[in-house]
């Protein structure tokens, strides 16, 4: 990379605190990201995959975005609509989709599936179904940066607009506000939840507004443009760690597919998906490093070469994985004393 | 008559007791436009209106609570959970009001909570519990837990028209793969009476929902090796009907419970307990338990399968009982 | 009553569409709720009331405001500090007298004890410990007015601002919101959730700003002076009732007492005390009346002695009531048919 | 050694880990400023300060989500429930998120929920559950109910040590009235192994909790009546020392199961099924059960002595299974 190159990314990425390399960085997570969900779904239609199916398209520049404003010490729970974390983290798509296909050497080992998966060694907890269980879960984890005196840890936790409805959500941001956590709390609106539309799911103009009733900032970004998101999501980070407390950053896309393989999206006009269309993350971003950072076509194409062999050798590793034994259904409910040595313990 | 699906008799059941009786409406998370998750209230928002099939916010509780205050003033209130697992988040509401607030001041509360149940296809640890177990330890609910068809619709039209708060599970196994003739008429089935599904004499499977499919595979099975086997269909396990029960096991002197959810404290640990105190003098054999292994229901095939109740585990031990 | 006497009644009165005897009503009702829970502390002193006891003293205004807005036809679940809401809607003291010693004839029985009571011919329904599992229920009988399209029928739920927290509130508003619902919710705002003060409960000024989250208007009125609570809450029904939807009022006072009787509130500054005991509520409304109208000390002595007498009839008729039964303590588990064929059903 | 009281000796405990383990803390609502509803933690805040004593808002599950959170990252959280009955509102973060999160994702997550639990003192249907059989369900928790002041803070210390999420339920009725001697230094006492707590050859009773007394009790009275009584305190129901139930029940032939819990699918009911399944070859009698009748429990003596059982139910049924 030439320094005029370097140069040209300077001004807004300069401001971002970010530099060239860490814009490609990006734009390669959500390639990937996108990547394991599209092969994730041909895995499905080859039927190598059990249940059902769940992928986060139109969403990958908030996940990865949001992620990239966490710094290696903090800790999060994204949900699953938000494989985009998992990536930026650090998480090898291999494992991903031994998840999927539920073989042994899934970070799960077989025994969930989907994106219910996190490795805790890159400060990430695997999401339950219950929606939004795991938001009040990030919130104890700043209480114990908080008990524990650390000055620059931070908790993010993700819910999508749907669930801010629930108990959860409520009960938790609370805690956080009253206690002033460092806590960032991001909602992943994508309009809809399963059929339900934005207003059979709250009753203020934007989701974020859910804030005013915990007294914190609650702001809305476009969730399609991934600096937009960085930059929110660094700023509430900046806060929450100074000690001002916890807020709500709202990234509004769309849901561009239907709520899981079998739901064909009928209820969501076509007209959104067009204009959505016309914004997709990972075009836009795309677009824009071209325009800014002097991003040229062979870079592009190096850069997605390299990702699809990432994603051929990952899959290939993956279905080389075995099914688990049966023998180990009944294994592992308990914890032994000894996991409770390890660095974060 | 005509033949039906499991998830047809529940979806003709609520559509025809929703033409009956103006008081009956449904609400619960994409139940609308969408139709609910598994399609059984497809249709019934055109036929009703928003106000009659209600999509709600992704709010358990508040479906539920509100089941119980529309209830109250004179409704016939339906809430369907997406899956039976996220009943948990309204596990509070339903075992501290709805549950109690009839023996506590009087009040009837008659709602229904439709919970689609059960394991066996990948589901994972939280869209595969029964969920049964739970309530069934909590004084107050009734607890119906169709198995056919035509019990299916019998039993929803049944648990509108209770006063009472009752947990409805529609195991989502049986949803379309089991079809039979069910009548084509409004008709409702009595809580609390039981069902020989098959009659036999050498040993007695006690089950409920779908383990009264794995129960008959299994006894079909037993029969080439010459073994009888009686398998009863509870059908509802609050109320329960243990004359049943115990007329069988008097008869056979073998008792096996099968059921779905996981061993410890699942509701077979009840009858086994109320058959080894109640009908000790006719056992010639210990009363066995078949059920999920005590942990989460695993996602991986193989996994599951071993965390399940196979025929051929039931097949196993009832051979073993048998010639105990 | 002198017409002269009527006329002085007119202007604040009139405003709120209230006459004199509205007026004394609601004085009367203060009294009695005062009242019956200065004969139940005496009762349980006297080792008669099993368990443990509380009151909301200090919270008579608010009760008694809050449910003198309501129509006949409406629907309450009113908490363990508003027991005037059930004196308003019409119990009959010895009941509840009856059911703090655990008698036969206590609206529960003997089943439950304390203000865990209601009369569902009134309109009311019978409160649960779980804060506040009501709210959501109260929603329930709102969302049935709007199913039926029952035009002038209203829902109110309380909750304590403590227990605002509880995920059971936000879920029951959000509904609410959502819906544009016909129901009030009344936060008795008394300045602590046992030990717990305001700020380690909610991060905003006021209670009444958990509204802003839901797009529902939130305000804040005096608890202590029944005819600003009556207006408020009247304009809130108003308000819902005309399909503009639901609102929160939050009525300020202090808990004059401990929580419950084991509890002597040495966490609450004295000097808030004798703020409040400078606004007790039944004391204000007394001169409010004399200096609005013309309520004499005579007049005052007769509603006191009628309140007086009503509460020790009503003493003695509980106390004459028999303990239950002991085979009843296993009957009532489940409600016959036959319950269904009453008005509301 | 001093004598202390059940309620002393859990503080101590708490306050000698929490001296001992930084990562210890604890939180619940008005635990701190006051002390505890019951002024277990009375004290502790002045000693440790207010963010490793907090004050929560009224929140079960943020409080127990809270916990779940910092064990993950490293803390040793102990949440107080204000009564076991409000653990109905963190019932979903429990069974959801803490007990299966380590059979999911291989995440251990070392906590405590303090459950001050039981009836018997005229607390009403939401002041005097047990919830033990609620939760007993639940792969992936432990269960700890000590009856005696030295167990008590012996097993409060190994629950804040065990990596898994355990539930220690405190009988309330036990608070002020048992006392004991209590060893003053630091210990932990092992979970999953039952106590003889009387030694008995005719008739064993198994009980756990504050029914341990009740079953003590009643032995005092039966062997003045000449039949002796073997009394065994389980200490924890998960893991269940099944072993020692059974060593028992082979040398006495007679079981009797009692429990506090409500009669239907308490824990009770999976014991016996187990001795029923497991010993049917060495009983004498069939297994009996006494428990709680299976309603809310009522707030008026009569009624809530009707309610829960006395010992003289336990006289009259052991006697009657003594005779058989
Ligand atoms: C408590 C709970 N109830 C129901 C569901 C079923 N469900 C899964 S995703 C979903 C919609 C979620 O919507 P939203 O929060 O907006 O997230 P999105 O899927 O749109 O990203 C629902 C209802 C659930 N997972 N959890
Ligand atoms: C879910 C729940 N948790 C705990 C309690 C115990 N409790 C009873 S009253 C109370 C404080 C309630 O405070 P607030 O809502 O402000 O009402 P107030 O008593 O001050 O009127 C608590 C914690 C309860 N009743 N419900
Ligand atoms: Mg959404
Ligand atoms: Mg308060």
């Amino acid at each position: 990379m030439s320094t005029a190159q370097e140069s040209a990314a300077s001004p807004r990425l300069r401001e971002l605190g970010l530099d060239r390399e860490d814009a490609l960085q990006m734009y390669r997570n959500m390639l990937i990201t996108r990547g394991v969900e599209e092969r994730g779904h041909i895995l499905f239609r080859q039927g190598k995959i059990p249940g059902s199916f769940y992928t986060g398209r139109g969403n990958e520049a908030a996940a990865v975005g949001a992620a990239f404003a966490m710094h290696a010490e903090d800790w999060g729970t994204p949900l699953h609509r938000d494989m985009g974390v998992h990536i930026t983290r650090g998480i090898e798509p291999w494992r991903i989709f031994a998840q999927y296909m539920g073989r042994a050497d899934g970070p799960t080992q077989g025994k969930d599936g989907n994106v219910h998966l996190a490795d805790a060694r890159l400060g990430l907890i695997a999401m339950v179904s219950h929606l939004p269980a795991m938001l009040p879960v990030a919130v104890g984890c700043a209480l114990a940066f908080r008990i524990r005196g650390e000055q620059d840890r931070c908790a993010f936790a993700w819910s999508g607009e749907g669930a801010t409805a629930r108990g959860d959500f409520h009960e938790g941001v609370n805690l956080a506000a009253v206690r002033n956590l460092p806590c960032v709390f991001i909602i992943d609106n994508n309009q809809w939840a399963y059929s339900t539309p934005n207003d059979l799911s709250y009753n203020t103009q934007r989701a974020a507004e859910r804030a005013n009733g915990y007294g914190i900032p609650g702001i809305t970004v476009d969730g399609t443009d991934v600096l937009e998101v960085f930059e929110a999501i660094k700023a509430a980070r900046e806060r929450a760690v100074s000690g001002q407390g916890p807020s709500v950053v709202e990234c509004l896309t769309l849901r561009m597919e239907g709520h899981a393989v079998h739901d064909d999206a009928f209820y969501v006009p076509k007209e959104k998906f067009d204009e959505y269309a016309e914004k997709d993350p990972v075009e836009r971003f795309r677009t824009w490093l071209m325009q800014n950072v002097a991003f040229s076509e062979d870079e592009d194409e190096a850069i997605r070469t390299s990702v699809k062999r990432l994603l051929t050798e990952a899959l290939e590793k993956a279905e080389a994985s075995p099914m688990p034994d049966p023998a180990t259904a009944t294994e592992g409910l308990f914890a032994s004393p000894e996991e409770l040595d390890n660095p974060h313990h | 008559m005509a033949e039906k699906t499991y998830l047809q008799a529940i979806s003709d059941g609520l559509r025809q007791e929703m033409e009956r009786d103006e008081r009956v409406y449904l609400i619960g998370e994409d139940i609308g436009v969408f139709g609910g998750a598994f399609k059984v209230t497809q249709g019934l928002q055109e036929q009703f209106g928003e106000w009659r099939v209600i999509d709600s916010p992704l709010s358990e509780t508040a479906i539920v609570a509100a089941c119980t205050g529309s209830a109250i003033v004179g409704m016939r209130p339906v809430a369907e959970m997406q899956f039976a697992d996220f009943v948990s988040c309204a596990w509070d509401h339903l075992t501290t009001v709805s549950a109690k607030q009839r023996y506590r001041a009087g009040t009837a509360i008659p709602m229904v909570v439709r919970l689609p149940c059960g394991g066996g296809f990948s589901g994972g640890p939280f869209h595969s519990q029964m969920y049964d177990g739970y309530f069934a330890h909590c004084p107050g609910l009734k607890l119906a837990l169709p198995s056919t068809p035509e019990d299916a619709k019998g039993m929803i039209v049944e648990a509108i028209r209770d006063p009472n708060p009752v947990l409805f599970f529609e195991h989502k196994h049986l949803y379309r793969r089991v079809k039979g003739e069910v009548p084509d008429e409004l008709y409702s089935t009595p809580f609390g009476k039981a069902r020989v599904a098959r009659e036999g004499t050498d040993v007695t499977v006690v089950a409920w929902s779908a383990m009264v499919w794995t129960a008959l595979d299994a006894a079909e099975e037993l029969a080439k090796e010459g073994i009888s086997v009686e398998v009863i269909d509870l059908r509802t396990i609050a109320p329960l009907d243990f004359e049943s029960v115990a007329a069988s096991v008097a008869r056979t002197s073998k008792a096996v419970v099968l059921y779905e959810d996981t061993r410890t404290l699942g509701f077979g640990a009840e009858i086994a307990a109320r058959i080894a105190d109640e009908l000790f003098e006719s056992l010639d054999g210990p009363v066995k338990r078949i059920a999920s292994a005590d942990v989460p229901i695993p996602f991986s095939p193989p996994l599951e399968k071993a965390v399940l109740p196979q025929v051929e585990d039931v097949v196993r031990e009832v051979r073993e009982l048998a010639n105990w």
